[in-house]
């Protein structure tokens, strides 16, 4: 019984991902998406963070936001798996409930 | 109601937002009036600045906006009775139970003794009731 | 498997409509069923038929409307919400004497009953928001 | 003093429009000029003639129109942000051949320009917003 | 020559208190207003950094927003002035510019 | 344009958000190209998350969206030529000029030299030009 949690809110701008990775349990997955996708990159203030986060969260990442905003999959945080549109569906599906932390 | 057919799932509403700033507090509460009417488990949640949401004597007078604080209390008449108030959220705004209004209802199987519905939670076991719901709406 | 989808804020303002769309066909194109999609807060303003964007950039009602039209899908505008916001149907213009209704093709305007409806019905409910 | 002022966000679902409403209440009450209220973004929905608040909550529309027309106030929509965002005065509809327009009473629709221009010739611009 | 900044959000959902106080010139004025009055607020996470801040800025926070929020005027911070929208058009004026932090 | 009548102020237009996410950075782009054609004093601040707006090779195609990140280039072709990058800002996203693109103008007063019209500034010397504007637009 895991949840998927989706974060779309850059971690300098808003606190979502900081209360997601609070809040959601261990063995959980988390998708960052739209403006979320800037957690999930190298050598930022919050990078450190998510990788601690990683021991006890599954971590993946939107491919097409992170494109879209100009920065590489090769800059993604080691670990956290670069997704399609497809995938998010299957993540969607694999899992048992989704929270949007909005 | 017609859909409900048997099907119980659990429903969790996520408040994490002051209210007046922003209409999502507002708006989650009429989404909660209307769940009331089917036969589903109604957990509501309030962490974040969503405990901003639950503070006594609210005034909106000087804003020009409409007080609707004063529905919290009426969820008890509709069988909205497990409201839970994170705890580590309370403290890291210098707030307590004390500035939140009492929430209550009465419980039919023990004629009708009024109970408190709001319970404050710690983070593990907030986490642990969220992760057992069958769906989340954010608000 | 069968989706609710939630959607939270207008359309351009935010990323929500798009991101949704785009899980929306690719779930679609998965084979999955798309139960409703709800129109809530802002969102209801996707459903406007009087929107004129740029020539070069997508045109989200319409697309949302197409899709709609291709695959049956159910789009639901939140009545409550599109009141206060101004949205309005056909019915609903002459209800509140208005001179004017703005809802594009494909989407209706009801309840929030359609909301848990979607959430019990569906197997997952996923929410695009701000 | 004259005060420019801008506002960002649509009706209801930010406090922008409640809050810049009281300011240049006051504003007027301590005797200021308003020279112009510019609604960008989905700040230009605050112009729509279609909302029906619930009746116990005030109508964000209506309040701007009339206090307009007692103030002689001049309330710009934004065109580029009306267009995406399906604003149209009766103007406009014709221009985009669509079948109703949705503006109401004491607002114009007009250029980018106009903000600028604003911000020239205020002695303040501020700024409501999310 | 000084500045009034507006701030109108929660320090605890997003960064434009921080990025307000980081970046306002020594000298000039801050008023905390919508959701913003939350971080005028005795004892919470932010208040200690917000009462450094006072030696270079002047704080104001809008009284008919704390009210309407069910705190109270008592609990403000020591130092920062509470005013209505009659101040806040009187700071308007006295400053030679507004910012919005948004 | 007929309203300039000799006032010449400094603008600011202050950009603090990723693009894509929200409209903000594109609608802000729309007002900077019209305020070109006044005779006013412009100078951009791109800060805290705003930096990701100049990012090279942005790729809009997997999002549906239009990919307006071309037009910073142009800015140069308007006389828009003091575009500001806050230097924290980038550090803490692991960014550097770098990463951005070149953005460069004509200057006329010298026999229209391509010269560069982005600056990365420190936070002191940000503070300063902010608190010198007339005018601070935000978005």
């Amino acid at each position: 019984m895991t949840m998927l949690h989706t974060v779309n809110k850059s971690p300098f701008e808003r606190n979502t991902l900081e209360s997601c990775l609070r809040l959601a349990k261990k063995g959980s997955a988390v998708l960052l998406f739209e403006d979320g996708v800037i957690g999930a990159m190298q050598n930022t203030k919050f990078s450190e963070k998510v990788s601690q986060a990683m021991s006890d969260l599954s971590f993946y990442v939107l491919g097409p936001d992170i494109k879209a905003r100009g920065l590489s999959e090769k800059k993604v945080i080691d670990g956290i798996k670069v997704v399609d549109y497809n995938d998010f569906v299957d993540l969607t599906a694999e899992h048992n409930a989704v929270q949007s932390w909005l | 109601m017609e859909t409900a057919e048997g099907v119980v799932k659990k429903f969790c509403y996520m408040n994490r937002k002051a209210p007046y700033g922003t209409i999502y507090a507002l708006e989650s509460l009429e989404v909660v009036l209307i769940a009331a009417a089917f036969d589903q488990d109604i957990s509501l949640v309030f962490a974040d600045d969503g405990v901003y949401q639950l503070t006594k004597d609210q005034d909106t007078d000087g804003i020009g906006m409409k007080n609707f604080s004063k529905t919290y209390s009426a969820l008890g008449d509709y069988d909205i009775n497990k409201i839970y108030v994170e705890k580590e959220s309370l403290e890291e705004r210098g707030l307590s139970v004390d500035d939140l209004q009492a929430l209550t209802y009465e419980d039919e199987d023990d004629d009708w003794a009024e109970k408190n519905s709001l319970f404050v939670v710690g983070r593990e076991e907030l986490t642990a009731l969220i992760d057992e719901q069958d769906v989340v709406l954010s608000f | 498997m069968k989706f609710g989808i939630v959607i939270n804020e207008g359309p351009y303002t935010h990323q929500s409509s798009d991101s949704a769309l785009q899980f929306v066909k690719a779930a679609l194109g998965k084979g999955h069923e798309i139960f409703r999609i709800f129109f809530y807060h802002d969102g209801v303003n996707n459903g406007t038929d009087l929107g004129v964007p740029p020539q070069d950039d997508r045109n989200l009602a319409k697309e949302w409307s197409e899709l709609a039209e291709k695959h049956g899908l159910d789009l639901v505008v939140c009545i409550a919400a599109a009141q206060r916001r101004g949205m309005l149907d056909a019915d609903e213009m002459k209800r509140h004497g208005k001179n004017a209704s703005n809802l594009s093709k494909g989407f209706r305007i009801s309840g929030l009953g359609q909301l848990i409806e979607a959430g019990i019905q569906a197997d997952r409910l996923v929410t695009f928001g701000d």
